[in-house]
């Protein structure tokens, strides 16, 4: 059979946290605010849970984009979980982007549980970014791409 | 004590007064100033614009000489000390200015505001201590109520120049004290007497020294006393309440007994 | 291995109208552990959670996958319904296909897609999920108010009512605090000490209060409903249970020279003293650096005049050791150092003072027995002149960034009240910006204007210039008027800034409550939870969390004391059981863990453990899972991976990104 | 750009001041020794500048009354520090051509014998390139 | 190096210490390793050169736990490490009597080889007294020479600076070594396109076997047990199976020493295949300055740590693509 040139569908990772993200992707589905269907959410207590590893294991399995969400500094529930969020994305972005993976591949997004606008506005222009920046073959172990 | 010293341009024509009493009274209190090679004028006002280089660059020649040294940059005029003062918090704490200051001064090593700048009277108060030099005093100045007047110089910015409180100073009260004299405290001693706006706007300046003039007066202030040239001539050209105006240097030579010898050597200039 | 159950929700048609809920189920079974799949109507219905039930017993599933609406809206529901067949509820797990698939996507095969792969995710995560139980701890059913003033005394007041007990601890020698040293209150000009005595009186003599004055907290450990706290009894040299509060000690005392707190240093105390007349206890202490007797061993004159022999030199410090089941800071404020803003001549004048100063001025018990007068000649002022936001709203370190909020007020009041007792006395008040929100209070800040005739002028004041003849010249800006002003007073009064007690810092320490660059106390929410500190069991009364006058202080004491006696009315605490926890063998005791936790629920233990055969003592991070809310801050802080979240572990979520990207 | 928002730009760079800090409570206009003789008070430079007029502040009188005695910028609570600001202008002026407020020709007469070096200096540097 | 002998043996003398933790000759004239030292004839092998690049501190871990005192040399840069170990509770101070040890510089042989030296016999001008420019090289081929300062460590180029942090007492001279810029290599590598930066990076973490020395010698790697050797993220190695694994590994090993390095550089010194392995931790060290303001870790003990402290106003994760 002759290999045919598959169409580009991103693999997207968003991080939500479960007190204002989460509820903000739950408050943009009740009002039908679509983006695409490559964006798959996982449900974390805090920005502060997401993990360096969670991420570059993203990349590795294959994702082309990883995003995390949290509440906006100064609303998180814990207080202070999403500035520790905050400095360590940061960093850990400034690396990918120093050993040459595209900046756009990953993104942080501060959406409360009322921006369900604001949430579904974020993903579409983060799968559009991805769309034009292709398939992640930086990143990635070969064998998990198809 | 070995000190580099800054005298400024005024000290060499107009105010030699200050410096010749300055240098008497160092040498009587073992304080050594060696006075700094090819110095050159510090232009009398700090440039305020954050973009300003090369109007700074005769500041940095003076700090870089005295680190090169290895010692503390000493100034005596008000102007001289607060320029030299600001541009060197500028060659430590702001990048840009040291960066391109550097530039342009081609020096061995760069220059990063190393030196630490020390008004005379920051001398007497934390090096020599004005008790030690109340015990240096031979001729007490006992009685005499004298006003310190410090004007803006010396004292603002309050956070940069690090001298003393900007609205409640003692330092020259202090030293005042120190020689035997009964220091006098009024409210404007610290309001500006016009500076360089003397040039072009006389009555303005006028008016500003006549205020503090009569303030001092009020409190019972006979002699005025200052570290700044510029000070020492609107407050002379105040027309109103005149009260006399001197360097704190002629106090302090005054209260060693070394103000005798170089009296006429100081008249003569 | 586990096996689990799939449960594919219809909702109606809110999910099947775009997903295919049956391929759902379809592919469900060919997930690794799975052992059921099926698809129903409404699965949060009764019949639904039959459904559930049924299929936990009958196949014996280990573990469920529920697709549906968000887990906000039904995860309970569904944790319950499995509860009740006998699974553990954390065995539950749910795939969010409405909210984040169905309600979003419009193409069905897409959409299918989608739900498959969330599903997918699930049940990798179900595969890992192991049963949690929710702990328990006992609640010691005892309340601690640190601070005696009127947000402690409140606070106290309410949980006693309650019917539990309540230990004030004060630091000076009377309960009372900032709010007996006001002369009146704003808006409706009461005495303060007409309103607050009766509270002081009825505090002392609640069967359910003890007050521990001229006491601070020593020491804090435990948590939430389990707190052990160490008092420190200072030695008052004064038995408080012989003396009659009659006063002859303070009126004999020969050392008159200490300067009076209770006045702010505007006139002096006997070394005995009670600080004010209604203060309570009644008993006096002796200030031991003031005392000839403890300076130079010579006097007694106290001890010989007690009738009652209460007198005790001899007298130590006492350390009592209590337990709490809440602890509510209630530690107030003081205004700031004016030290850097001589530009007001403050330390030039004896005349310009600051509004607390002007409150002891003005009362009957104050240093000039209530007449308004000058403190440097005793004459009586005829200008006045007030000036607003000395300290407040600064950007630089000489003052606070934030609006003390009560200045406004206090200087319309003050203003209004001398303006009425003496008329002929001139009052002009330079200010920013009037605050008054505030039931009643724009109408009394005009009621100032209007009926007393104040002389409000917009512009802040540069310098207050003492002159020759005693009086003050004030030069201030008129912005309204484009204008300088240079005006005469005998007077001037600054509204000074307040800021925390500051000794709440090292309180917050003992407490680890969060505090901000200000030393205000942090709220748990500064929307919904404005009275509970992050810290379970720590709750906040009070100017500690931010300034407010004394109704807002009021209000929010009730609102600490009701907190807390939820707290307290409880038996038992049950705990949140997705918590952290450290894997001894793992852990390196490095602290990073600690230092990112904002609860305190991390603390270190010297422990024996036996690492494959090495046995030997280790300090390895403990997590308490009463305090423990499970943000998850600290598992990433720990390089080594020993810190862990149950309920959210790394290996789950690794497991939801793998699924996911498969 | 329209010329006002270039030049109040410069300005703001030259000077290092944010005047969005200002929270208008004219302190400076209270402090100012000059305040009388200036048309554009001290509290107003910071309004002209957030409005972007800036050729009002460059034809002001007050450029020239503004004695540096940084009281202003001493007690300023919001660290706006209006004499940068005014210093800022004041350069904009003398940095074009032909601008200086001292001419050269004018000085003879402004002497006399008392007047000391650093009068000169400082009346130079604040007043010509 | 013979007055830390001396001083070695008086302190196992009076019993101050029960042994010593230092350098020992190796078979060849370039590497000393780490020893300990329990008897004043065992210090005859005791050596203290040029080539004495290791770090001792993290060996403390070790000897905390034994019964006594010991002696351990650090020279400037080691007590960063040490303080470091001590704030994160992994030594204890009670347990160390610090030689601050002077330091005008370590060598690096790779550096001498790459100067096509070879076959070296012996060298003279490495010893800490010398004060020799220059090192002389006996090589089967006969005398080589080479400049101190171009047979460096590239760490020595941008050295901390030569003041022990912590210490009992400082023996022996140090010398200024400083003369590059810090961060100079990592801002060219920021200046790079994606791709260049790329290909760089594969170029060099390609040649990574996995040998995990970076990982054993670094002072903050310190953990019982690493993430990449547990099953705690499902990440336990495996063989290298793909490029992106040793990507992983560097940048999540940089990841958990951020804030923590103090930048002693022994990653790169001891990696077998020469792999640049500092300028990952040296990229988290000048965000982090650069970010959150400068932050010398192990220069105190009581300062925060950046990834366990934050302000309000931090930069957001967005500054990284606006930075450009």
């Amino acid at each position: 059979m002759p290999l045919e040139k598959k169409e580009f569908k991103p693999k997207i990772v968003a991080f939500c946290c479960n007190w204002c993200s989460y509820a903000g992707a739950d408050l943009a589905g009740s009002s039908r605010l679509t983006y695409p269907a490559d964006v798959k959410i996982i449900r974390v207590p805090c920005s502060c849970r997401v993990n360096p590893m969670f991420i570059l294991r993203a990349f590795e399995k294959g994702a082309d984009g990883v995003i995390m969400c949290g509440c906006h500094p100064g609303d998180c529930h814990y207080s202070t979980g999403n500035y520790y969020a905050r400095r360590r994305m940061t960093l850990l972005f400034s690396m990918l982007d120093y050993i040459g993976v595209e900046s756009g591949r990953t993104r942080v997004e501060w959406v409360s549980a009322a921006e369900g606008v604001k949430f579904s506005e974020t993903m579409n222009s983060f799968v559009e970014k991805i769309y034009s920046l292709g398939e992640n073959v930086r990143l990635g172990d070969l064998r998990c791409k198809n | 004590m070995k000190y580099s010293y800054y005298p400024g341009c005024t000290l060499r024509t107009k105010a030699k007064a200050l410096d010749a009493y300055a240098r008497a009274s160092a040498a009587a209190l073992g304080i050594e100033l060696v006075e700094i090679e090819d110095w050159q004028c510090c232009g009398g006002v700090y440039p305020l614009g954050s973009d300003e280089i090369a109007t700074k660059l005769s500041s940095v020649r003076a700090l870089n000489e005295a680190k090169v040294k290895g010692q503390s940059l000493v100034t005596m005029c008000s102007a001289c000390h607060h320029v030299i003062k600001r541009v060197n918090d500028d060659m430590k704490n702001v990048e840009d200015i040291r960066v391109r200051a550097n530039n342009y001064m081609e020096l061995d090593e760069p220059y990063a505001g190393e030196t630490e700048v020390l008004h005379f009277l920051e001398i007497l108060r934390d090096r020599v201590g004005f008790d030690e030099l109340k015990k240096k005093v031979t001729n007490p100045l006992t009685g005499k109520k004298i006003g310190a007047y410090y004007g803006c110089l010396l004292l603002r910015p309050g956070r940069l120049l690090n001298f003393d409180d900007p609205e409640n100073p003692k330092i020259m009260e202090d030293f005042i004290r120190a020689i035997g004299a009964e220091p006098v405290i009024y409210p404007y001693r610290n309001e500006c007497c016009g500076g360089y706006i003397s040039l072009k706007e006389k009555e303005m300046s006028k008016n500003m020294c006549e205020k503090i003039m009569e303030s001092a007066e009020g409190f019972g202030v006979e002699m005025l006393t200052t570290a700044c040239p510029l000070c020492l001539y609107n407050l002379n050209k105040s027309t109103g309440v005149k009260l006399p105006v001197v360097y704190f240097t002629e106090l302090l030579a005054e209260a060693l007994g070394v103000k005798e010898e170089i009296k006429e050597e100081v008249q003569a200039l | 291995m586990q096996r689990i159950g799939v449960f594919v929700c219809h909702c109606g048609s809110n999910i099947a109208a775009t997903v295919d809920v049956s391929k759902v189920a379809e592919m469900a079974l060919m997930e690794p552990g799975v052992a059921h799949a099926e698809d129903y109507q409404y699965m949060c219905s009764e019949a639904g959670q039959a459904k559930i039930a049924a299929a936990i017993q009958e196949k014996g599933l280990t573990g469920i996958v529920v697709c549906s609406c968000s887990p906000r809206m039904h995860e309970a529901t569904f944790r319950k319904a499995a509860e009740r067949a006998g699974l553990n509820p954390y065995m539950v797990e749910i795939a969010n296909i409405r909210e984040h698939c169905s309600w979003i996507h419009k193409d069905m095969e897409e959409a299918t897609k989608k739900a498959v792969i969330l599903m997918r995710a699930a049940v990798a995560k179900v595969n890992l999920n192991t049963p949690l139980q929710a702990g328990e701890s006992r609640v010691t059913k005892r309340a601690l108010v640190i601070g005696g003033g009127i947000a402690g005394i409140q606070t106290a007041l309410d949980i006693a009512d309650a019917g539990y007990e309540v230990d004030i601890v004060e630091k000076t020698p009377s309960i009372g605090g900032r709010m007996s040293q006001l002369d009146k209150t704003f808006p409706t000009l009461d005495c303060s000490a007409c309103i607050l005595t009766p509270k002081m009186v009825e505090a002392s003599a609640h069967e359910k209060i003890t007050i521990y004055t001229y006491s601070e907290v020593e020491k804090v450990s435990g948590f939430v409903g389990d707190f052990t706290v160490d008092i420190r009894r200072k030695a008052r040299s004064v038995d408080m249970n012989k003396c009659t509060g009659c006063g002859v000690c303070q009126e004999k005392c020969p050392s008159k020279k200490a300067p009076s707190e209770f006045n702010r240093g505007l006139n002096t105390r006997s070394a005995i003293y009670t600080p004010f007349a209604q203060a309570i206890p009644n008993v006096p202490v002796i200030d031991r650096e003031a005392c000839i007797k403890f300076r130079t061993g010579k006097c007694g004159v106290c001890s010989k005049v007690c009738q009652a022999g209460a007198i005790d030199y001899e007298q130590k410090d006492e350390i009592i050791t209590e337990k709490y089941g809440a602890i509510v800071v209630a530690t107030g404020f003081d205004t700031i150092k004016l030290d850097r803003y001589d530009e007001y001549a403050y330390s030039q004048s004896k005349d310009v003072i600051t509004s607390l100063e002007l409150e002891r001025v003005m009362n009957a018990a104050g240093p000039t027995h209530g007449h308004l007068e000058r403190l440097s000649d005793g004459k009586a002022p005829k200008e006045i002149v007030f000036i607003q936001c000395v300290g407040s709203r600064c950007a630089d370190d000489r003052g606070k960034p934030y609006c003390s909020k009560i200045c406004c007020m206090y200087t319309a009041k003050h203003a209004m009240l001398i303006r009425d007792k003496y008329p002929d006395v001139n009052v002009t008040v330079f200010y920013i910006d009037v605050r008054t929100p505030g039931k009643n209070f724009d109408e009394f800040y005009r009621r100032a204007v209007e009926q007393y005739g104040v002389n409000y002028i917009k512009g802040q004041v540069g310098k207050v210039i003492p002159k020759p003849d005693g009086k003050l010249l004030v030069q201030g800006s008129d912005l309204l008027d484009n204008r300088q002003i240079l005006k005469e007073a005998d007077m001037v009064v600054l509204a000074t800034a307040i800021e925390p007690n500051p000794d709440v810092r090292k309180i917050a320490t003992m407490l680890t409550a969060s505090i901000d660059t200000n030393n205000f106390l942090t709220e748990a929410h500064a929307k919904l939870r404005p009275v509970e500190s992050p810290t379970a069991g720590i709750f906040l009364s009070g100017v500690c969390q931010g300034p407010k006058d004394i109704p807002e202080t009021v209000a929010q004491a009730g609102a600490a004391a009701v907190k807390a006696i939820g707290l307290l009315a409880k038996d038992k605490l049950m705990t949140n059981p997705c918590t952290a926890h450290s894997d001894e063998l793992l852990c390196n005791g490095c602290s990073s863990c600690e230092n990112v936790c904002p609860y305190g629920a991390i603390t270190y233990e010297d422990k024996e453990v036996n690492d494959h055969g090495i046995r030997e003592t280790r300090r390895i991070a403990v997590v308490n899972n009463a305090l423990c809310q499970g943000c998850g801050a600290c598992t990433v802080a720990c390089p080594s991976g020993a810190m862990d979240l149950q309920g959210f572990s790394n290996r789950q979520i690794i497991a939801e990104v793998d699924a996911i990207c498969r | 750009m329209n010329p006002g928002k270039k030049q109040a730009e410069m300005i703001r760079e030259i000077s290092g001041v944010n005047p969005l800090k200002c929270m208008k409570c004219g302190k400076c206009s209270a402090t100012c020794p000059s305040y009388n003789e200036m048309d554009i008070k001290p509290h107003q430079f910071v309004s002209y500048v957030v409005n972007e007029d800036i050729e009002s502040l460059i034809n002001s009188k007050s450029l020239w009354k503004c004695l540096s005695c940084f009281a202003c910028v001493e007690r300023c609570p919001r660290d706006v520090k209006p004499g940068k600001l005014i210093d800022a202008a004041r350069q904009m002026v003398v940095r074009k051509k032909g601008q200086d407020y001292l001419k050269a020709d004018e000085i003879p007469e402004l002497l006399d014998p008392e007047l000391p070096q650093q009068l000169l200096v400082s009346a130079f540097r604040r007043y010509r390139r | 190096m013979q007055e830390l002998i001396n001083r070695a043996k008086e302190l196992l003398a009076d019993g101050t210490v029960a042994r010593v933790l230092g350098w020992k000759a190796g078979d060849l004239p370039y590497n000393p390793e780490p020893a300990y030292f329990e008897t004043a004839e065992a210090l005859e092998d005791f050596v203290y050169n040029g080539f004495c690049g290791a770090n001792l501190s993290k060996y403390m871990i070790e000897a905390s736990k034994m019964e006594g005192k010991t002696m351990v040399c650090l020279k400037p840069c080691d007590t960063y490490s040490f303080m470091q170990l001590i704030k994160e509770h992994r030594v204890d101070r009670e347990k160390a009597y610090i030689a601050g040890v002077g330091c005008k510089g370590k060598l690096d042989i790779e550096k001498i080889r790459a100067r096509g030296i070879r076959g070296i016999e012996s060298i003279e001008g490495a010893e800490l007294t010398d004060d020799a420019e220059t090192l002389k090289i006996q090589t089967i081929y006969g005398e080589k020479s080479l400049a101190y300062a171009d047979g460096m460590l590239e760490r020595c180029h941008v050295c901390k600076g030569k003041e022990h942090v912590i210490f009992d007492e400082q023996i022996g001279e140090s010398k200024e070594t400083k003369d590059a810029e810090r961060f100079g290599e990592v801002e060219r590598i920021e200046s790079l396109s994606p791709e260049e930066k790329f290909s760089y990076f594969q170029s060099e973490l390609g040649k990574c076997i996995r040998c995990n020395a970076c990982r054993n010698v670094c002072p903050a790697c310190s953990c019982r047990k690493c993430v990449f050797d547990s099953n705690k993220f499902d990440s336990s190695q495996k063989a290298n199976v793909d490029s992106f694994e040793e990507k992983m590994f560097h940048i999540i090993r940089a990841f958990h020493v951020a804030g923590r390095c103090t930048d002693c550089g022994e990653c790169s010194r001891v990696c077998p295949q020469g792999i640049p392995l500092h300028l990952f931790n040296r990229k988290f060290i000048k965000d982090i300055d650069e970010l959150y303001g400068e932050y010398q870790a192990g220069a105190d003990i009581d300062s925060k740590a950046p990834l366990t402290d934050y302000t309000f106003e931090d930069a957001e994760p967005s500054i990284v693509g606006k930075r450009g």
